[in-house]
């Protein structure tokens, strides 16, 4: 699974991107983040305050409980700015 | 229309864009966001925002009568007073058109994937953007 | 700033006379009214026009915070796809720029002495521009 | 008293101002209007339709029981359509 890291969860994780084999039980957001945050203190610290987490599959916003399916990418980033 | 860019962009010629050769508008809104004070770098993910400005274009389009609209948004490195974004609408009316405009701004500001960064720091998103985001639900 | 006058206005132009030079304006919004399909006479109450739209100027700027405001309105002889008013409001936020850029359209459309004549015939004035000032009280 | 029609009622009075006499009993914008209309036809069809008119006294917008005052100038014309 291909994984998007955007502004500051970018810079904790210290990725923008990366491949992924997920365990069997992630079946939603909420679980891939639960088992990306086993994966280092940087991993940790993105995704420590869960409400400033948001997340999209196949570029559609997406909620934690979201299934992921089968998709081609999945991107975490904090709240957007723009505008 | 809807880009993403790193030039500056021309509010005349937008406008004109979307008027030229046609005498069915009546009513043309223009919203020109800009850099206070701050040096900010915007970055942006690159497609999903294409499809998310897209998406506002079809729901303005949807809900309004509109003749026409525009967004631009730049990336990159902005100085103070440089434009960040630009919203474009035009309509026989002029609640259309406005309706519209705001719209399009307090989405673009929850939903579209541009990020701030002011030197080292990430901006904070507002609550404030939240809750003029809700009254169109 | 307000001006009445037969010349076509610039809408670059107009905001950079707002914006040069500062870097507190975060938000610019534009209004501008066009002519439809039609070929239309304006005339105007000179003095009265210049006194009301002074007012509504100092109205906007007493509701919202703004960093300026400009109101041009066109009078004579305009035909279709011609622009016949603009409104500029800038702020430091979005929802003053728009909010009073609305507020100066409704209060315009219904306490400016302009009228449109098509022809032989004048343009009759729709009660939904009164409602919409309505809710400005 | 110095009058001024605009519009529609500029065109049914055929006058653009004119500098009139009004007599004692004046008081307000709607005494003022009753007395026009019976200065000729013109007068009756232009101040006919009363919701369609709109005062000035000195340029400022006016009631209908506004007082007159010692005014330089009192306008009438229809409801307005700029913008």
């Amino acid at each position: 699974m291909k994984l998007l890291y955007f502004a500051s969860l970018r810079q904790k994780i210290g990725l923008p991107e990366e491949d992924v084999d997920v365990p069997a039980y992630v079946r939603n957001v909420a679980d891939l983040i639960d088992w990306l945050m086993t994966r280092g203190p940087g991993y940790e610290a993105a995704f420590e305050n869960r409400k400033l987490i948001r997340a999209a599959i196949d570029q559609e916003h997406a909620k934690l409980d979201a299934l992921l399916g089968s998709p081609k990418e999945v991107a975490f980033f904090p709240p957007v700015t723009g505008g | 229309m809807n880009r993403v860019q790193t030039e500056d962009f021309d509010i005349n010629d937008e406008i004109a864009a979307l008027t030229e050769g046609r005498s069915d508008i009546g009513a043309v809104v223009s919203f020109t966001g800009l850099v206070r004070d701050v040096t900010l770098t915007l970055e942006h993910y690159a497609g999903m925002t294409e499809r998310e400005l897209s998406k506002l274009e079809a729901d303005a389009n949807a809900r309004w009568q509109l003749q026409g609209v525009t967004i631009i948004h730049r990336i990159g490195t902005l100085h103070p007073a440089d434009n960040i974004v630009l919203v474009v609408t035009a309509s026989k009316h002029r609640k259309d058109a406005f309706e519209a405009a705001e719209f399009l701004m307090d989405y673009l500001k929850t939903r579209a994937p541009f990020w701030k960064r002011e030197g080292d720091e990430w901006v904070e998103a507002k609550d404030s953007d939240d809750t003029a985001a809700e009254r169109w639900k």
